[in-house]
């Protein structure tokens, strides 16, 4: 090849101005991760917390404001690794409101249960940066690794109660399983590239649309999801949620019930809608179905609310999965935009749920039994009302995010003809609502019998709840903006990758003669 | 000259190997070298690949590869001292705090 | 019966041997001596296949860096030989016997996949200098992300293997258990 | 004459008017006495504004008046589509009617959290109301299942001693129930893209949807079950008993009055409304139920120890005859079905009440712990005596004349059915009397009883309207009927030709 | 229409009356609830004297239109009235003892608790009773006949302390109830075959169909179902069972309830639904037997009872038989003549037995009695004239209107001389129990005793204790007298068929068949005439002989025939048997079988096993997360294998 033609190539590579917008965010965000982390020993210790803590919301804030200016200039960045379109602004905004939430919440926990805060918010700014990647990688090595820092923070986060043996217990479950599965799914990774020659998944699903998939598309596939599917907790994959989520620290659990299982399901949407393998319509089917019976049934006898919730989000992953099942029918918008609003509104009712409960835990998070909320209704009502909102609207009853997110992703089924699985769902909804109102009927219908201290609640965590309460009820009340939003970005998803020089421009380069 | 499917069945192999060292192993640290050794198998299958479609992506992947499985390998070892600390023992049938 | 090949075998054997022998052993050294093994083979393989720096970043990040922080878990925790306990019964009757049938399938399929195909010895070179270009051009953004992935690895360790706090660091609200 | 905006907003000022009311509750400091007038007052304020309803609805055209039909949210095509029809206009009225009573009657007896029953209250009517004046199929689920959880609150809140078993068996009953009518309107929409009952209604009839014979005795199965729960017909009935008996005397009066009947208005609208052909292939085994019903419950309200348990049998066995009347398909049996709905609502709402009264003194429902009354509280035996005859069906009381309706339209359907129906004077008459006797008749068994207060004064405003109103509408019935009859006969219009064609095969 | 008669002020004006006493009694002196309650009664009766008087000026059937009551599509009902020969006898028989008896109560009730609430009662049933005459439809004859059932449940239970008062009331409303039942099946296939329930529509529509000779039609349906209401009110075979127990409400309320006016309801309906009845045999011959029957078995047991008002119950039900036996014969006037010279006389037996009662200080038992003529001269001899009367020896009413019925069946064919026959003996019975109960409660001497101020526990009426039995106030002799009057001339105005033309308009037709083989044999006529008398003379002869004569022999007699005086004094045990058949088993049976069987344990427990199992479900599930991490990695392994097998098997498929 000559010369000029080389340098061409090269120049076009080389990473532009606008390359870096485009992960804007994610470049904002470690910032202040690494703020946070060299902040930490200057900061005297009395106030470090909530210093840190407000820093690092800041960051948050920045991420979010970074994301709309990112949201500007749409497109391919860094050589096709990454693409800005209204999908990836969409879950972007999701997970860094979420992780806004979270650490709000926190500073109260990070208080009462002695946790050093520099590493926590740091983390979680990390953790939040890998989950936001994935949700923009189109490159699968890429989403690898962005999958790999989201996923390692929160192994490190769910062991941060470092007294408790149930914290390091749960933060070990969860990395072991956690590695096995990436590894699977790197496996998957190896055979997708063995099969078509590229990890870029335009290019994959270019190759895959010109000529019937190898078998090998059909392995990698199964390896791929494998992967994903762990990180959402779908059945029967799901096996390490419960135990993780009620080991690790409850604000902990509120992020990473939602940030990197959003980031997964963004993921699971690219690579599910676009690489395309036959077959994968039914192993879904399956799974949606296993998932939510699986978490409903065994989330009836449940008594630590934390586990009662794993199972809770266990199902409602599988609520989520039903979109999917929309895949090789004509109906993949609805179900795209469905699981994407279903995705946003159970961020919010989570956070808020877990922003209650882990500020009812109290120190050592001693409370965390259905016992200790008896009569919560009346030793502190705001509070119970809040959780009961959030819990109404896990139930999906009218007015609330959860009753627009079921509602959608059924009506896309139904649409879809897949009766069997919607009333399969139904059902479950409605066996769920049992287990949510056992919450309710403990705070208003008992009278406590050792009633658990309820401190004050904070500002900060005030802000928090507010702001999940405000988000659950303006997904329940005015879903439109949301909704036709993720519509957009279905359309944007669905539509044909371009041939874009510069992915040619790689094709030549790694491409020697031999 | 070697058919390419030896090299793909050699990481096959491997990684099923560490599939396996993580169902039969007891020792945490075990069943952790288990996983490094899946990665390993995937490796193989990476740069075999690439040889096959004469891409050096293949053969960069690997890298990343490693980095991810030195970080892993940090935090999770970490995480075993942390958890030998409150558990004092290494054997994952015992580590059953959290069922049900 | 070309000198490739039976050089591949050779290092095949010790792969196969070696994660045999992982499996086999009862103590957590001779695993992770044996994994070394599998590893230094494995570079061997790589070196067939043409990808020299490969095989070096093998030996040295892999075989070297990485199980030496094994060994030395090992013997900090002084692991003993491991008991081997009952602790669940679903690993003998469902676990293995899926692993197994799994990997017989998939193997079927990549032969199946790359049939008769065969590749020459260093059938692709991969010096460093292409790969370098490569790295810092079209893989520039993972090549930096990885350095955050790093950030988290060493702070993780930090956290997590240091000593709980036994006395509270700063002025706690609410009393530890 | 009225203005034309108050018309079109009517509707929505009713709705919401308990809710703003509830709203501003909830500012309001915790000064009991404060916060019992101002729930009366915006009760009130609301039953005003809805008898503006019926003061200017056009009683002699069928079809929905005080329209509003608003895009609420535009994908998936949700809009605010309300109004009244001479079947809905009633129950809303029944509905506003009741709750300033049930405000009254919880006057004394609410005395702890008393802010929060208020305020569940208030906004359990606003969703009542939306159950009945809702167009559009999801605002009606959502309002469906919005009348759910206050309910649900008010039984496990303020019920008494097995209130949390009540609570939770009403509450995944209906909500299982109710799943399935969400899973029918889902496909209704799916393969209609709209939620507007209207236009459903035109597209089926008109035979426009894609699958719908297929998917059709589904759908009915799907609304009919929500409904029959809610109603509850014969098998599913087994929740009501314990609710009612736990829930404070309010709930039982707006479960009974009112909830029962959102499963019955729901047959008559949805069942009937759109898919006719279904209605009358299933008519025969759900009119089976329904006579099972009517005689059951009797029997059973009559072998009952418990007075509240009775009464909740009794109605199980009233709303036996409201169903019949409905898949009687006979004009007659609708407009009696309606009126049996009304009548009801009010003498039993008023028996509970008189109950509650009864259990604000003694503290126990037990027939065994009372006797004599008659001596010590005449007044409250001569309104207890009224409003029982009343809802046993004596003529010139309003019980009379839906059941005579009903009783008509199922024996022009098919005679046996109106025979085993007609059979219901008796077992009313026996269970009602000797709940009666045994409860006020002989000499006063427990000394407690001799010293019982009589009624007070917010009890006599609480049940004297009641009484009031069901003689009214035994005697002037016509005043109902007028506008009943032609939304019924609307409701009909789409069997006639259905009829012949099930006939003709 | 010149100028409205104004119908509907004859039931709203004691509507009033009850109206105010009911709500105002309370407070108010007796005085002033006494002229309430006789201003509105009295008033009504006025009216319906009133229009009496204009009957012969205005076009029959008149018809007055009120208000509307209830739209329903094609069906339609109003409150409207009918007047015609028929109603203005009814009316005045009615509205006239009505009267009187409203007067007797003042006596009679003055000092009871609950005075005012005794005459809201009264003035209420008035009104339910004439709405029952006046209205012009069935459906408005169903209120009244509803209402004078509230109202006799409320009369009845009037003590309501008293728990057999109390029972007794309810039993009247449900068993009449059973045959309210039956009234509404028959207004419906009147509705459904006819399309409405007034008179004059239906009457108009029945008219073309010819008699249902053969077999049985929806006419005969109707009739009979109609005839089973008539059966549950007018106390016949096998719902009478009733009408003894009612006694136990005080005796103005017996009598003008359960004997003048209320169990009448049933005789009048029937002839005024005469056109259905004639035309189907079937169900007038079911009418009569169950007529002739019910006359002849509660006559005999009216012999054996004690109670000097269970005895008039069970003669009244008797009384009622013979009516039912008339309209069976088709002889509706002559039903109708027994039903106004049976109001006099029976409302004056049971008036001059509630003065004895009265005058005894709260005894019913006749054992307790004897001699009392000597104390109560004018009670006695009212009341001898009212035995006299209903013993059917002329002049006095009852022999006039008896001897009409039995005439009319022994003339109606082969059927009818067994009805005769049976009627006769039942005269005889009849004369016999009534002049035993004339001996056992006036002559030889006092049984009674001193009577003290024990009330309530034998008759609820709580008395004035005193030594001797004395007479009653004027307030109750008064009516007693004019009663007695109208019994013995009441029946005058049946001579020479006169009562039958003038109703002749109403049944015109019916009458044809009797008419003709009247024509016939004016001779059979006086010959029955003849042997009826004897059979009341030896009646009276035989009580007299067995209650004056020899004492000693009744008590023989008894013992003779062990087992049937056991089984008469026992009233065949009828009610026992009831008691077996019907209300323990559904009692029983809705107790275990529905409610703890069906309700509890079939449908409650599956629910809650439903419950219960998902629990237990969910308790295995549960166990999938053994907590044990190889297990968890086992299942994502075992996982992925179904995964890829599934997908191998799709690819290798395409």
């Amino acid at each position: 090849m000559t010369m000029p033609a080389a340098f061409l190539q090269i120049s076009q590579v080389i990473p532009q101005g606008v390359d870096y917008v485009r992960i804007l965010p994610e470049l904002v965000l470690s910032g202040f991760g690494i703020l946070v982390m060299v902040l930490e020993p200057l900061v005297d210790e009395r106030n470090s917390q909530k210093a840190l803590g407000w820093i690092a919301f800041v960051g948050t804030l920045a991420g979010l404001g970074s994301t709309w200016y990112m949201s500007l200039s749409p497109g391919l960045a860094f050589s096709n690794m990454v693409r800005v379109d209204t999908f990836s602004v969409f879950f972007h905004f999701v997970i860094i409101a979420v992780a806004a939430g979270v650490i709000l919440s926190s500073f109260e926990y990070m208080e009462v249960q002695r946790i050093r805060a520099g590493e926590y918010y740091a983390l979680i700014l990390f953790g939040v940066v890998g989950a936001a990647l994935m949700s923009s990688a189109i490159e699968l090595v890429l989403i690898f690794i962005a999958l790999e820092i989201s996923s390692i923070s929160s192994y490190i986060l769910a062991g941060f109660r470092r007294n408790q043996a149930t914290s390091s217990e749960a933060s070990l479950k969860y990395f072991l399983l956690g590695s096995f599965a990436t590894a699977f799914f790197l496996y998957g990774v190896a055979l997708m590239f063995g099969a078509t020659g590229s990890t870029n998944i335009d290019a994959i699903s270019r190759t895959l649309a010109a000529a019937p998939a190898p078998l090998l598309v059909y392995v990698a596939m199964v390896l791929l999801l494998i992967g994903l599917g762990f990180k959402v907790a779908a059945a029967p994959l799901h096996v390490w949620t419960p135990d993780v989520y009620e080991g690790s620290p409850a604000p902990v659990v509120g992020f990473m019930s939602t940030a990197p299982k959003a980031a997964a399901f963004a993921v699971l949407l690219r690579v599910v809608f676009s690489i395309n393998a036959p077959g994968r319509f039914w192993l879904i089917w399956v799974a949606a179905a296993l998932s939510m019976t699986l978490g409903n049934v065994s989330a009836l006898v449940q008594n630590n609310v934390k586990r009662l919730l794993a199972y809770s989000s266990i199902a409602h992953a599988g609520y989520q999965l039903m979109a999917f099942a929309m895949i090789s029918r004509e109906t993949s918008a609805d179900g795209i935009s469905s699981a994407m609003f279903y995705a946003a509104s159970y961020a919010a009712m989570n956070v808020g749920a877990f922003a209650v409960v882990s500020h009812f835990a109290n120190a050592g998070e001693r409370y965390v039994t259905l016992e200790d909320y008896e009569g919560l209704g009346r030793t502190s009502p705001i509070l119970a009302a809040t959780l009961t909102i959030f819990l109404l609207s896990l139930i999906g009853i009218p007015m609330t995010g959860g009753f627009f997110a079921k509602f959608y992703v059924f009506g896309a089924a139904l649409k879809a003809n897949l009766v069997w699985l919607t009333v399969i769902g139904v059902v479950n909804s409605a066996i769920g609502s049992y287990y949510y109102l056992r919450i309710i009927v403990m705070m208003y219908m008992r009278e406590a019998r050792k009633p658990a201290p309820v401190t004050p609640i904070p500002a900060a965590l005030g802000l928090a709840l507010a702001l999940s309460v405000v988000a659950t009820l303006y997904l329940g009340i005015l879903p439109n903006r949301v909704l036709q939003y993720a519509q957009k970005s279905a359309q944007e998803l669905l539509a044909p990758p371009s041939e874009t020089p510069a992915s040619a421009a790689v094709q030549a380069q790694t491409a020697l003669p031999q | 000259m070697v058919p390419l499917s030896y090299y793909l069945v050699l990481g096959g192999f491997l990684f099923a190997c560490g599939v396996a060292g993580f169902l039969i192993k007891r020792n945490i640290i075990t069943i952790f070298m288990s996983i490094e050794l899946m990665l390993n198998g995937v490796n193989l299958s990476f740069v075999a690949f690439a040889a096959h479609w004469h891409a050096l992506a293949g053969q960069v992947f690997v890298f990343f590869v490693m980095v991810v499985a030195a970080a892993e390998s940090a935090v999770g070892l970490a995480i075993i001292i942390a958890v030998y600390r409150t558990r004092e023992t290494l054997n994952v049938d015992q580590i059953n705090l959290l069922k049900l | 019966m070309s000198i490739h090949l039976i050089l591949f075998l050779a290092f095949g054997a010790v792969c196969v041997a070696g994660a045999v022998n992982l499996l086999a052993q009862t103590h957590p050294i001779n695993s992770a001596l044996s994994l070394i093994a599998v590893m230094a083979a494995l570079a061997g393989e790589y070196l067939l296949l043409g990808a020299e720096f490969v095989a070096a970043v093998q030996v040295i990040v892999y075989a070297g860096a990485i199980m030496v922080l094994f060994v030395f878990t090992i013997m900090l925790l002084n692991a003993g030989v491991e008991e081997r306990t009952k602790g669940s019964r679903v690993a003998a009757l469902i676990g293995v016997p899926g692993m197994l049938a799994g990997s017989i399938l998939v193997a079927w399929v990549l032969l199946r996949h790359s049939g008769t195909e065969a590749v020459a010895a260093g059938a692709l070179p991969g010096d460093p200098k292409t790969i370098g270009q490569l790295l810092f051009h079209e893989f520039l953004l993972p090549f930096e992300i990885t350095s955050i992935l790093i950030l988290i690895a060493i702070m993780g360790a930090v956290v997590l293997a240091s000593k709980p706090p036994t006395s509270p660091a700063g002025e706690p609200a609410g009393e530890v258990d | 004459m009225n203005t034309p905006s108050l018309d079109s907003m009517i509707v929505t000022l009713v709705t919401f008017a308990p809710l703003a009311g509830a709203l501003l509750l909830v500012l309001l400091p915790r000064r009991d006495r404060d916060i019992r007038i101002f729930s009366l007052v915006v009760s009130l304020l609301t039953f005003v504004l809805s008898l503006h309803l019926a003061v200017y609805f056009h009683r002699t055209q069928g079809g929905f008046q005080y329209e509003i039909n608003k895009a609420w949210i535009s994908s998936p095509n949700i809009r605010y589509h309300i109004g009244v029809d001479g079947i809905s206009l009633w129950l809303v009225i029944l509905t506003t009617f009741l709750t300033p009573l049930c405000v009254l009657i919880s006057w004394k007896s609410v005395h702890d959290r008393v802010k929060e029953f208020f305020i569940i209250l208030l906004i359990l009517e606003t969703a009542l109301i939306g159950v009945f004046i809702s167009l559009d199929l999801f605002l009606f689920y959502f309002f469906w299942e919005a009348t759910l959880i206050p309910m649900a609150l008010l039984i496990g809140i303020f019920g008494h001693e097995r209130k949390v078993y009540a609570a939770v068996k009403f509450f995944v009953y209906t909500m299982i129930a109710s799943a399935f009518m969400l899973a029918a309107i889902l496909w209704l929409y799916a393969h209609t893209g709209s939620f507007d009952f209207v236009i459903i209604r035109d597209r089926v009839l008109s035979g426009g949807v894609p699958g719908f014979p297929a998917a059709a005795q589904w759908l009915f199965l799907g609304f009919f079950i929500a409904f029959a729960v809610k109603v509850p017909v014969f098998p599913f009935h087994t929740w009501l008993p314990d609710a009612h008996v736990e829930a404070p005397t309010a709930g039982s009066v707006l479960l009974a009055g009112v909830l029962l009947k959102m499963g019955t208005y729901g047959m008559l609208r949805f069942n009937l409304g759109l898919f006719p052909e279904q209605a009358r292939r299933n008519a025969w085994w759900i009119v089976i139920l329904a006579l099972i019903g009517i005689i059951y419950g009797a029997l059973v309200a009559m072998v009952q120890p418990n007075l509240k348990k009775l009464v909740a049998y009794s109605s199980i066995s009233h709303l036996g005859f409201v169903v019949l009347g409905i898949f009687s398909f006979t004009q007659s049996g609708l407009n009696g079905a309606m009126f049996v709905m009304l009548a009801h609502g009010v003498s039993t709402g008023g028996l509970f009440m008189l109950t509650g009264i009864l259990h604000e003194r003694r503290h126990t429902y037990e027939i065994s712990e009372f006797g004599g009354l008659a001596g010590p509280m005449p007044i409250y035996a001569a309104s207890f005596l009224f409003v029982l005859l009343a809802s046993a069906g004596l003529p010139l009381l309003n019980g009379f004349i839906g059941e005579f309706l009903v009783m008509n339209g199922a024996f022009e359907d098919r005679a046996v059915y109106g025979v085993f129906a007609a059979t219901g004077v008796i077992w009313s008459a026996c269970y009602l009397l000797w709940m009666y006797q045994r409860v006020f008749y002989g000499k006063v068994t427990h000394s407690v009883n001799n010293s019982i207060g009589d009624m007070d004064g917010f009890e006599r405003a609480a049940v004297w309207p009641c009484a009031a109103a069901t003689l009214v509408m035994g005697v002037a019935p016509i005043l109902w009927l007028g506008a009943i009859d032609p939304a019924v006969r609307a409701a009909l219009t789409p069997f006639t030709q259905v009829v012949s064609k099930v006939v003709g095969q | 229409m010149t100028s409205s008669l104004n119908l509907w002020l004859i039931p709203v004006l004691p509507l009033a009356g009850a109206a105010i006493n009911g709500f105002l009694g309370k407070k108010s002196s007796r005085t002033a609830v006494t002229t309430i309650q006789l201003a509105f009664s009295g008033a009504s009766f006025a009216w319906a004297l009133y229009v009496a008087a204009r009957f012969s000026s205005v076009a029959l059937p008149y018809q007055e239109y009120l208000a509307h009551w209830i739209r329903s599509g094609p069906f339609t009902a109003d409150f409207a009235f009918y007047l015609d020969q028929l109603t203005l006898i009814m009316l005045l028989v009615v509205t006239g003892v009505g009267f009187l008896i409203h007067i007797y109560a003042i006596g009679y009730m003055w000092e009871e608790e609950g005075f005012y609430r005794f005459f809201a009662y009264l003035n209420l049933f008035m009104f339910f009773m004439l709405m029952l005459i006046l209205s012009n439809s069935y459906l408005g004859m169903f209120i009244g006949w509803e209402g004078v059932g509230l109202a006799s449940y409320l009369l009845i239970g009037f003590w309501f302390t008293k728990d057999s008062a109390a029972s007794a009331g309810k039993k009247a409303f449900i068993v009449t109830r059973i045959g309210d039942c039956g009234f509404l099946i028959a207004l419906f296939l009147l509705i459904q075959h006819f399309g409405s329930l007034n008179f004059t529509q239906v009457f108009d529509r029945v008219h073309p169909y010819a008699a249902e000779t053969g077999g049985a039609g929806f006419l005969t349906a109707i009739a009979l179902l109609l005839m089973l209401g008539a059966c549950g009110k007018s106390a016949q075979i096998p719902l009478y069972v009733w009408l003894p127990d009612a006694m136990e409400g005080p005796t103005p309320v017996s009598a003008l309830i359960h004997a003048a006016t209320m169990v009448t309801a049933g005789v009048y309906m029937v002839s005024r639904s005469h056109l259905i009845f004639e035309r189907s045999p079937m169900a007038l011959t079911v009418v009569a037997v169950i007529g002739t029957l019910t006359a002849f078995f509660a006559s005999t047991i009216g012999i054996a009872q004690t109670d000097i008002k269970k005895v008039l119950a069970y003669s009244t039900v008797s009384q009622l038989g013979y009516m039912f036996m008339a309209c069976g014969v088709g002889a509706f006037s002559a039903g109708i003549f027994h039903l106004m010279t049976h109001a006099f006389f029976k409302g004056l037996l049971f008036l001059a037995a509630g003065s004895v009662i009265h005058g005894i200080g709260g005894e019913q038992d006749m054992r307790k009695m004897g001699g009392l003529r000597s104390y109560i001269p004018v009670t006695f001899g009212t009341m001898g004239i009212a035995t006299l009367a209903i013993s059917g020896i002329p002049p006095f009413a009852g022999f006039w209107s008896k001897d009409e019925i039995l005439w009319k069946a022994f003339s109606s064919g082969p059927a009818g001389r067994v009805y005769w026959l049976i009627g006769l003996i039942t005269a005889f019975i009849t004369s016999f129990y009534m002049f035993r109960l004339i001996f056992m409660t006036f002559f030889s001497d006092y049984r009674g005793g001193h009577v003290d101020e024990d009330g309530q526990g034998s008759h609820g009426h709580d008395a004035h204790g005193h030594g001797e039995p004395h007479e009653s106030p004027m307030v109750m002799l008064v009516p007693l007298m004019i009663l007695a009057f109208l019994a013995t001339v009441g029946g005058l105005v049946g001579i020479g068929d006169r009562f039958e033309h003038f109703l002749a308009p109403v049944f015109g037709s019916g009458e044809v068949a009797a008419a003709a083989g009247e024509a016939a044999s004016r001779g059979t006529e006086f010959l029955l005439m003849g042997i009826s008398i004897t059979v009341a003379i030896l009646g009276l002869v035989l009580a007299y002989v067995l209650y004056i004569s020899k004492p000693y022999l009744p008590q023989k007699i008894a013992d003779g025939l062990n087992g049937f005086y056991t089984a008469v004094l026992n009233k065949y045990y009828v009610d026992e048997i009831y008691a077996r058949l019907f209300v323990k088993p559904l009692v029983e049976g809705s107790t275990r079988i529905l409610w703890h069987g069906v309700d509890q344990k079939v449908i409650d427990n599956t629910v809650n096993d439903a419950a219960d199992g998902a629990r237990k479900v969910s308790d295995e599930v549960r166990h999938m997360q053994s907590g044990n991490l190889r297990s968890y990695a086992s299942w994502i392994a075992a996982a992925s294998a179904v995964m890829i097998a599934y997908m191998i098997w799709v690819g290798v498929g395409r």
